[in-house]
């Protein structure tokens, strides 16, 4: 494929030119460590993401789950580095095939901005300027990394147009984004994302905003140009049910932090942490008998200003204090390195038996 | 398109109508309501009611007030004769009407004043689109930063500063403690295109400072408002440099509705800069009309008001136009 | 909590057996233009002919996608828009053309919960003013002073009563809705039109939320009519389900049995659509999904026919020509389908059989091919 | 503010043709000859004599010129201007410094009149060789067209009445346009028996006529009168005609090749154009004048206050500046009618209350205000009188103590309310705060009603209807005469049989029968000196009834350029004489 | 309480214990309505406070005008001649700086010597009064129009739309100048029609800001909360529109005042404010145009009380926007 192996030429000069620190340690393609994103604000230093941790290797896909405020979204901008500066307090590393993004220099990460990595917004129709043609920001995207000719990369916009489904691209392509319907609209945001054929896709609540035909049209694209693109994917999403369509691994966020981390199986099937087993019991569901009750979590999300001191789950947790654990005070961690981490105090075995004794037959 | 501009130049003359009627009403019937007859003004102080009455019936004055307005309109539309004694008069389509006191229809009253006008308020709205918005800008982009709190001061204090006041600071200072700027009456570009400027300079910038401030104000709530906006971020995730982020999508979206208030703010000093004008001693439309108020010359307070109102008119036609013409969101169906 | 007042209005309630009737409802929104003379240029067909009926205490949930006209259905039963057609019935009393006046009582009986927690409260009210409005309102006598009455239901809501003073903004979502929902109690209505009320929520207080609505219901013998686009809640708090396309229902039956037997290809396709969240099942689901193609036509110019043809794997000429009747195919299933979809084609492999067989026949495909 | 000359109705009475020196005014100066210079010096005497020829005379001016048309014009500036360059009349004042100017000569006229003996009918004889500017010869038909033309007051609107009033004699006669008659000709009080004859016949005697012809249009010819359009071209008859007149903008005028000096005995016509820049802000054309780009104010109505500070603070200055009478008083009118003000104790307290200092210098002070005015003659009226000051206010102080006497007389001991109407315009509204605040000082408490400047002598004190329903107690007034003669100056003013009831001038309601018959007495008085002694009893008797309060007798202050020759007041206008001017350096 | 999630009804019988977590000290249970919040947000805006300050400054001077003016200075309008030379036509007037004294705190006028600081004062009433009446009415025409065309929309609203957008296309200053000059010009005739010009002519501002609120807070799901328990159009208007209107109302009848202040200045400024003697700070300015040349500070005193007064408003304004309406990024 033409596309791919220019990428690769390009990726190599990029990583002569690049600045970043030498790697060390395993050769993971996308590796996040100890990430935290902090933003000072009038009322207090809200910690959005607070010591995240994970990797992801090419052709694999992610599923980031978690509600509103559990800062997700908030890392997926922190890995692209599209915080700004001035509002937002970024630390940790994030290693993408061997470079450090969050030391490198802005213009460095710009230069891999879009072309090795690239993003799908939740909501298509404020996601793309309304006063340039979905051509004309395609085309764009194309050649801010490529250095052609405004026909060639019509021309490849056209062709990236089609790929993604839209009908009669060549004439669709000087559309403006309005004139698309909203899963069109997706569509060709998934065009723009991949125009430069990227190593890394994020994919932040990309069906949120679409109906449930067209969500299920929409996943089924991302997972075949995946296949294709042999890209790693960051699914980030509230829905179970959609992670559960594509994702290899889950990691269930919650506060800022990962509480629990393992491969989509065993999060569907063995969940450990009791804010899983909770959103596991909140979720009606389409394919089983009905039940009687939903299981939900009490109370709210917190504050990420004045996170509970301790687990931050404590306070909507049915466990909490159990046995003596020390939920208010010690703040969990999640084993590193295995391939299900779970932040609980909760013992291992304690855990798996009350899922298995309590909450499973519930659900 | 077509069909949209036809349609808003439709709404555009009905406007103007009503307009023309609203103003027509006033300085017709406002003072009979005052207990005046505007006959009165035309004629001398010795003149008997027999005179004056003669002189209402030669300027129609008598008639009914929508006799007067259908010939005014008639005039404006085809021209009409004004009688001048022996001779008649042809006050040729727009016939805006006839000053009695100038023996001259308005329209070229107008017409001569125009130049003026369009000098001062072209060369200060260059100056203020170029000024503000560079400002605002920077403001924007710099937010919170020192320079961002000078701007905005600076900005805050030119909305707030009255012009008639800046303009006399200005010439004290400009004119005579420096003598930078020679004052003396207004030359024509084409004339003495040195003089010219020298002239309009300080109307220029006074002019300038004022809407200059509000420019910057608006741009830079408007930037600051696009850059949190999804598809800035989407810009940038594209991977696009900074300078293309903010020069190139931002700026589309920042000078949109900017462009909307400076063809109506320009078409509003067109219709006439009085203040400044007045200030400067500038012969433009703003002076026409205060001379012509002061001399109660109705017919051409009438006219410069539609005029002005023409142009505020047309500036909001064009600027629909040009919205339509540059966001793409705007259906022309 | 349940007064007696509560029971004693029950046991006046007439003995029809449904609470709610409705035929032939219409709502079509005129498209206006022009600055100084509006002439009526088209409509926007939201709601084109709708029937069905909803049993006492019963739970009758809509689906469809958005606009599909579910929402609008629901705002006409409660009154909040003008039928342009057809007639509304409640306990046995034609409501569709009722008077402002008249309407205020009726407003006792039918009420409403809405979508958008955020929105559907006045951010200037204190909860109290919020929640004791209806009684305000309504001029509902409250021997204990309105702020008890208040802080009963608050209280019935699960919230606490002492917030009675706070502003909605110091809420978090779900308790919000909590008191969306306390406010539509307030009148002790007999049915209550729930439109998405859980839609904004996030997953762990959604499920409160239903939960409370399913208590609520049971303790105060509550009507719903229950709005939603998420077929798994409709599915969990139903008793009968709905199935809203462009204005028209194209099926409605019990809820197990619409789950189970889907007989209109769109409600087959909307249900294959939902994800599992299940990645051992994902594979399966994928097979068996049933893609549609093509956008939802504009509802100012629906398709001829059966308004789903031009995206109906099945469809025919005879699609475009004659609209398809709601229909009983089983008891109380009833369905608007030329075609109803057969047990074999509940495989992608029967699917793909009449696919072919209706290919033969092309349908009048007057929708822009997109997606 | 120019005040327009005002109106006289027509009288009854003839006087005898009193062309000779008038008084008053002085003696005809003797260093006309060897020039004067210094401040003032164009007051009392030449400044720069000279008869050199050409160069260009720059005129400026605050507004548009009313009209060009000579029927229209009324301002003395304009009148001053058209007579000087373009409009020649049969008789003209001789434009000499002093009280000589004040004299009638024969312009267009061959001499001066033949008066028949019933003092009713006027023959004059037109001097051979007058032309137009087109070369086509002025008749005695032209002269009695222009008098026409000033009856069609509907088209020709603004200009003086007096012809009007005085030769219709019954006949409504609607001025030429309407005018029956083929040639036009068809008013009957006119006669032209030949081409250069023009006969008038008054209806009864009246001796103040040849004053008329001078205000009138001098020759107007039918073939190229465009009505209302006239003042665009208006044909010329003097040494100038219009190159180009650019309403609003500029004028410019150039040598007239028919005109022919040895008709003409009174204009000089040194330069060879004349310019004019029309429609100036004030304040620039102070600064023009100050720098020599302009010669003189067409409107001599003195400089700004900023240019007068500047003027009189720098002696260099100051050495080019006049500042002559130029005959306008500035007054306040009590009303008789309006209480109290029809008790002579309250009028008197007024009297005595004004600070008439105060009052000067809300006009511009000692020099480009005007000087204090103690009666109601100004100095350029035969029969003025500085001693006459019967309330002692030649200090200008406020006299508080009297004047509360009169108060205390008057019944009113604590004061009063009373309303002062005075135009919205230029000095004016600062005057009445000057006259309310000395008023304050006795308790009486006057409010102050602007009102609008262009209807005020018509319709708001001009009406006295009006002045009763609205109950101005004080009028502000101003007052210049049309021509220097008592009558045609005081009359009008105080006549208590000349009460109008719109465009009135007795704003005081005056009708004292004594007074009313010393008037007709002046009026049927033939010789100049003896009626000018009983003005002055008119004066006294008019200070008595303390009706009129003088403030200043106005002096408007005027910078000539330094190139300026031949400058001198002319007494007639109370300006400099354009008609004489030149320029020394010859650009 | 049980261990597992399985609580029977938690949700239905025991309020929700969240609030635990959020009131934890002994506190009464108050809400913090919104214009607290804004109140405490209006108390950290240093620049916005000032501006309050002066306002309320100037309010009290305009108040206390009578009393201030035996204090420091001369009754409006007295002549003092011997601070002025007549001889010069009292320009400029007697000593430096327009004549600035212990007695004289502001100078004096020249021609007449007035007390420039009592001319400053009442002149303070007279900008005041109109700018506030003017205000006043430009907010109430503008409230009754705007909510009347955003709530019932249809012909109504393209009716009152397009009737704003004529009021807007009106040469203003020419209109009111020349409508103005025609009327009489005696006080009450002036400020009555000045008041209704400002006002006749800036509610639209007001009213296309209150329309197109109504039009956004219409489409909130509260209205058709209110409307579906049974409130009628006054009651929605009344109760549920008004109050989330008063911000913006607020916002910007805050703004639109130094707006009117500049007008009716200008007005005077060009002959066509209150007739004098009332003293007036255009019409000061507009007479010192006559001898800025030579007495600067009869120019630069009332131009700088106008500045003052309309920079401490718009000061003010911007802080109660930002207060107001955090999302406004100004």
């Amino acid at each position: 494929m033409k596309g791919v192996d220019m990428a690769t030429d390009l990726l190599a000069d990029g990583q002569s030119a690049s600045g970043g620190t030498a790697r060390s340690g395993p050769q993971t393609f996308l590796d996040v460590r100890d990430l935290r994103i902090h933003f000072p604000t009038d009322d207090g230093l809200v910690k959005a993401v607070d010591g995240l941790s994970f990797s992801l290797e090419r052709g694999r896909t992610l599923g980031i789950v978690g509600e509103s405020g559990s800062g997700k979204s908030v890392t997926s901008l922190g890995i692209l580095g599209l915080h700004r500066q001035s509002r937002a307090k970024v630390s940790g590393e994030v290693w993408l095939d061997g470079e450090e993004l969050i030391a490198a220099s802005a213009e460095r990460v710009r230069s891999l901005r879009g072309q090795r990595m690239s993003m799908i917004f939740q909501d298509p129709l404020t996601a793309m300027h309304p006063y340039f043609s979905v051509g004309a920001q395609i085309v764009e995207a194309y050649r801010v990394h490529h250095n052609v000719s405004k026909k060639v990369a019509r021309q490849h916009a056209i062709d990236m147009l089609g790929r993604v489904g839209i009908p009669q691209p060549a004439k669709r392509v000087d559309d403006y984004p309005h004139q698309f319907s909203g899963g069109m609209r997706q569509r060709a945001m998934i065009a723009m994302a991949l125009v430069n054929n990227p190593e890394l896709l994020i994919a932040d609540e990309p069906t949120t905003a679409l109906d449930v035909t067209v969500q299920a049209q929409i996943l089924d694209l991302i997972r075949d140009l995946q296949e294709e693109f042999q890209s790693a994917v960051i699914m980030i999403t509230h829905d179970l049910g959609v992670v559960a369509e594509l994702a290899d691994d889950i990691l269930v966020m919650y506060g800022g932090k990962s509480v629990e981390y393992g491969a989509a199986e065993t999060i569907f099937r063995r969940p450990e942490h009791p804010y899983a087993w909770g959103l596991l019991g909140s979720m009606p569901r389409v394919d089983r008998e009905v039940r009687e009750r939903l299981i939900p979590v009490k109370g709210t999300p917190p504050s990420l200003i004045n996170l509970p001191s301790g687990c931050a789950f404590h306070p909507r947790c049915p466990y909490e204090g159990r046995n003596g654990i020390p939920c208010r005070t010690q703040v969990p961690t999640l084993a590193e390195g295995s391939d299900h981490g779970v932040a609980c105090h909760i013992p291992p075995a304690d855990r798996q038996r009350i899922f298995s004794e309590d909450i499973a037959p519930a659900l | 398109m077509i069909n949209f501009i036809l349609r808003r130049v439709v709404t555009s003359v009905v406007l103007l109508i009503i307009i023309s009627m609203v103003t027509f009403g006033v300085f017709f019937m406002v003072p009979k309501l005052a207990g005046t007859n505007p006959a009165e003004l035309y004629v001398g102080k010795s003149a008997t009611p027999a005179d004056v009455a003669a002189t209402a019936r030669k300027l129609g004055l008598d008639k009914p007030i929508y006799v007067q307005y259908g010939e005014f309109m008639k005039g404006l539309v085809a021209g009409r004769e004004y009688d001048n004694g022996p001779d008649k008069t042809h006050c040729a389509a727009p016939c805006f009407g006839y000053s009695f006191r100038n023996d001259r229809p308005v329209w070229p009253l107008l017409l001569d004043r125009l130049p003026v006008t369009i000098s001062l308020t072209v060369g200060a709205a260059i100056i203020w689109l170029l000024g503000g918005v560079l400002a605002g800008v920077i403001s924007a982009l710099r937010r919170g930063s020192v320079l961002d709190r000078i701007v905005m001061v600076v900005a805050l204090a030119g909305v707030s500063l009255p012009i008639y006041f800046t303009g006399l600071l200005a010439q004290l200072f400009f004119v005579h403690n420096l003598h930078w700027f020679k004052g003396g009456e207004y030359v024509n570009f084409a004339d003495d295109p040195f003089g010219w400027a020298n002239k309009l300079f300080l109307g220029w910038v006074t002019l300038a400072l004022l809407y200059a401030a509000t420019y910057a104000r608006l741009t830079r709530a408007q930037m600051l408002e696009t850059v949190s906006e999804d598809y800035i971020r989407t810009a940038r995730a594209k991977g696009l440099r900074e300078r293309v982020v903010v020069g190139k999508h931002a700026m589309r979206s920042v000078l949109t509705p900017i462009v909307t208030i400076f063809g109506l703010d320009l078409g509003a000093a067109l219709g006439g800069a009085i203040l400044t004008e007045s200030v400067f001693s500038l012969p433009g439309i703003g002076r026409l009309s205060i001379d012509a108020v002061n001399t109660k010359d109705l017919p051409v307070v009438l006219g410069v008001t539609l005029f002005g109102a023409m142009f505020i008119v047309l500036a909001n036609f064009l600027v629909d136009i040009v919205y339509a013409v540059i966001d793409p969101r705007v259906r022309l169906s | 909590m349940a007064s007696s007042t509560q029971t004693e209005r029950t046991a006046t309630r007439p003995a029809t057996d449904n609470l709610l009737e409705v035929s032939g409802l219409e709502k079509h929104f005129p498209i206006t233009r022009g600055a100084f003379v509006r002439r009526k240029v088209g409509a926007v067909h939201a709601v084109d002919g709708v029937d069905f009926s909803i049993r006492a205490g019963e739970t009758l949930g809509v689906v469809g996608e958005s606009g599909c006209g579910k929402s609008t259905t629901g705002r006409l039963v409660t009154r909040l828009l003008e039928p342009t057609g057809g007639k509304i019935t409640f306990e046995g009393r034609d409501i569709t053309h009722l008077s402002t006046g008249a309407m205020r009582d009726l407003r006792r009986d039918v009420q409403m919960i809405f979508q958008d927690p955020y929105s559907s409260l006045n951010p200037r009210h204190t909860v109290g003013t919020i929640v004791g409005a209806p009684l305000r309102v309504q001029k509902i006598p409250t021997p204990q002073g309105i702020k008890r009455a208040v802080q009963d239901l608050l209280e019935l809501v699960g919230l606490n009563p002492e917030h009675y003073n706070r502003y909605p903004h110091e809420f978090s979502g779900g308790q919000r809705q909590r008191i969306g929902i306390a406010r539509a109690l307030a009148l002790r209505p007999k049915l209550i039109v729930c439109d998405e009320p859980v839609s904004a929520l996030d997953v762990s207080i959604q499920a409160q939320v239903v939960n409370l609505l399913d208590d609520l219901q049971r303790e105060l013998n509550l009507t719903y009519m229950f709005i939603a686009h998420d077929l798994s809640v409709v599915k969990h708090i139903s008793d009968r389900v709905a199935v809203m396309y462009l204005g028209k229902i194209v099926e409605i039956a019990d809820r197990d049995a619409l789950y189970a037997t889907p007989f209109h290809p769109y409600t087959l396709a909307l249900l294959s659509a939902v994800p599992v969240p299940d990645p051992a099942r994902r594979d399966r689901a994928q097979r068996e999904r049933v893609l549609l193609t093509g956008d939802v036509p504009s509802p100012i110019d629906p398709p001829s026919g059966c308004r789903f043809r031009t995206r109906c794997w099945k469809a025919q000429d005879k699609c475009a020509q004659e609209v398809p009747p709601l229909r009983e195919l089983a008891s109380g299933h009833r369905v608007a389908c030329h075609f109803p979809v057969e047990e074999a084609e509940r495989t992608p492999q029967g699917r793909m059989a009449a696919q072919q067989a209706a290919a033969e026949i092309p349908p009048d495909n007057t929708a822009e091919p997109a997606l | 503010m120019r005040i327009k000359r005002g109106a006289v109705v027509a009288g009854t009475v003839a006087l005898a043709l009193g062309l000779s020196a008038c008084g008053g005014g002085g003696s005809s100066s003797d260093n006309a000859s060897k020039g004067a210079s210094g401040y003032n010096a164009g007051v009392h005497g030449i400044v720069n004599p000279s008869e050199k020829k050409g160069g260009t005379l720059r005129f400026g001016y605050t507004s548009d010129v009313d009209s060009l048309d000579p029927t229209r014009i009324y301002y003395a500036s304009g009148q001053n201007f058209m007579r000087a360059f373009y409009n020649r009349t049969l008789l003209t004042p001789a434009s000499k410094p002093g009280a000589d100017g004040l004299i009638l000569e024969p312009d267009m006229a061959e001499v001066l009149p033949e008066i028949s003996a019933d003092k009713l009918t006027y023959t004059f004889k037109l001097k051979k060789g007058l032309k137009f500017e087109d070369g086509t010869p002025v008749t005695s038909k032209d002269v009695k067209y222009g008098i026409e033309r000033s009856f069609a007051t509907d088209v020709l609107s603004g200009g003086p009445p007096y012809l009007k009033d005085m030769l219709d004699q019954g006949q409504n006669y609607p001025g030429p346009y309407k005018d029956t008659d083929p040639e036009k000709l068809g008013l009957k009080s006119v006669q032209t028996p030949d081409d250069s004859t023009i006969v008038f016949k008054l209806a009864a005697p009246f001796s103040d006529f040849p004053y008329l012809l001078v205000m009138a249009a001098g020759a107007v010819p039918k073939a190229k009168d465009t009505g209302e359009k006239y003042t665009n071209h208006p044909v010329s008859t003097g040494p100038y005609m219009v190159e180009k007149f650019d309403p609003g903008k500029k004028l410019t005028m150039v040598r007239n090749p028919n005109w022919d000096p040895a008709t003409d005995k009174t204009r000089k016509a040194l330069p060879d154009r004349i310019e004019m820049t029309l429609q100036m802000n004030a304040d620039e054309l102070d600064k023009q004048l100050l720098d020599g780009t302009l010669d003189l104010d067409f409107g001599q109505t003195g400089v700004q206050q900023a240019a007068q500070a500047k003027i009189l603070l720098d002696p260099n200055l100051k050495k080019n500046a006049d500042a002559p009478n130029n005959g306008a008083i500035r007054y306040a009118a009590l009303s008789t009618q309006v209480a109290p003000f029809d008790n002579v104790h309250c009028r008197k307290a007024v009297q005595y209350a004004t600070d008439k200092t105060a009052i000067q210098t809300a006009r511009g002070g000692s020099e480009n205000g005007g000087d204090i005015a103690v009666n109601m003659l100004p100095p350029n009226i035969g029969g003025h009188d500085p001693k006459l000051d019967p309330y002692n206010t030649k200090s200008g102080k406020p006299q508080v103590d009297k004047a509360k006497e009169e108060l205390k007389l008057c019944g009113k001991p604590n004061g009063f309310e009373t309303k002062i109407a005075v135009r919205n315009k230029g000095k004016e509204p600062k005057m009445a705060e000057a006259l309310q605040q000395s008023l304050a000082a006795v308790g009486i408490k006057a409010t102050i009603d602007q009102s609008d400047a262009s209807l005020y002598f018509r319709s708001t004190i001009g009406s006295p209807a009006n002045v009763h329903s609205k109950g101005y107690g004080i009028m502000v007034a101003g007052w210049l005469a049309d021509f220097p003669t008592g009558y045609g100056y005081l009359d009008v003013l105080v006549d208590g049989r000349l009460i109008l009831p719109s465009g009135n001038n007795n704003y005081e309601e005056l009708n004292d029968p004594e007074i009313n018959s010393l008037i007709d007495q002046a009026k049927a008085e033939p010789d100049a000196k003896k009626a000018q002694a009983i003005w002055s009893q008119i004066n006294a008797k008019v200070m008595d009834t303390a009706s009129l309060v003088p403030f200043v007798y106005e002096k408007a202050m005027n910078y000539r350029n330094p190139r300026l020759t031949n400058v001198f007041q002319d007494q007639y206008w109370g300006e400099w004489s354009f008609g004489q001017l030149g320029v020394s350096d010859g650009k | 309480m049980t261990l597992g999630p399985v609580t029977s009804s938690t949700d239905l019988t025991t309020p929700a214990e969240e609030e635990a977590s959020t009131v934890t000290d002994g506190k009464k249970i108050e809400g913090r309505s919104l214009g607290r919040i804004a109140w405490t947000r209006l108390k950290r805006d240093k620049v916005a406070l000032t501006g309050g300050g002066i306002i309320i400054f100037l309010i009290l001077v305009a108040i206390f005008a009578p009393v201030l003016n035996k204090l420091f200075g001369h009754p409006v309008n007295e002549f003092h001649q011997d601070k002025i030379d007549p001889n010069l036509g009292g320009i400029p007037p007697i000593g430096t700086w327009g004549g600035i004294s212990t007695d004289f705190l502001l100078g004096v006028q020249p021609v007449t010597g007035r007390d420039l600081f009592s001319q400053i004062i009442y002149g303070a009433q007279t900008s005041l009064l109109i700018a506030l009446l003017a205000t006043l009415l430009a907010v109430m025409i503008g409230i009754v129009v705007g909510i009347t065309a955003g709530f019932f929309g249809g012909w109504i609203d393209s009716l009152f739309s397009r009737f704003m957008d004529l009021i807007l296309a009106f040469p203003l200053i020419l209109f009111a100048i020349a409508l103005i000059s025609v009327l009489p010009p005696t006080y009450w005739y002036r400020v009555t029609v000045i008041v209704l010009i400002i006002g006749g002519f800036s509610w639209p501002y007001i009213g296309r800001i209150v329309r197109g609120q109504t039009l956004s807070l219409r489409e909130r799901e509260f209205v058709e909360a209110a409307r579906s328990i049974g409130a009628g159009n006054f009651r929605i208007i009344f109760r549920e529109l008004l109050p989330n209107l008063a911000a913006p109302i607020l916002v910007y009848s805050t703004l639109i005042i130094p707006t009117n202040i500049l007008f009716e200045a200008a007005l005077s400024f060009l002959g066509v404010g209150v007739p004098s003697p009332t003293p007036s700070w255009g019409r000061l300015l507009s007479d010192a145009v006559n001898y800025y040349e030579y007495d600067p500070m009869y120019m630069v005193v009332p131009g700088t009380a106008i500045f003052i007064t309309v920079l401490a408003f718009n000061l003010f304004g911007d802080g109660l926007r930002d207060a107001l309406d955090p999302k406004s990024n100004r």
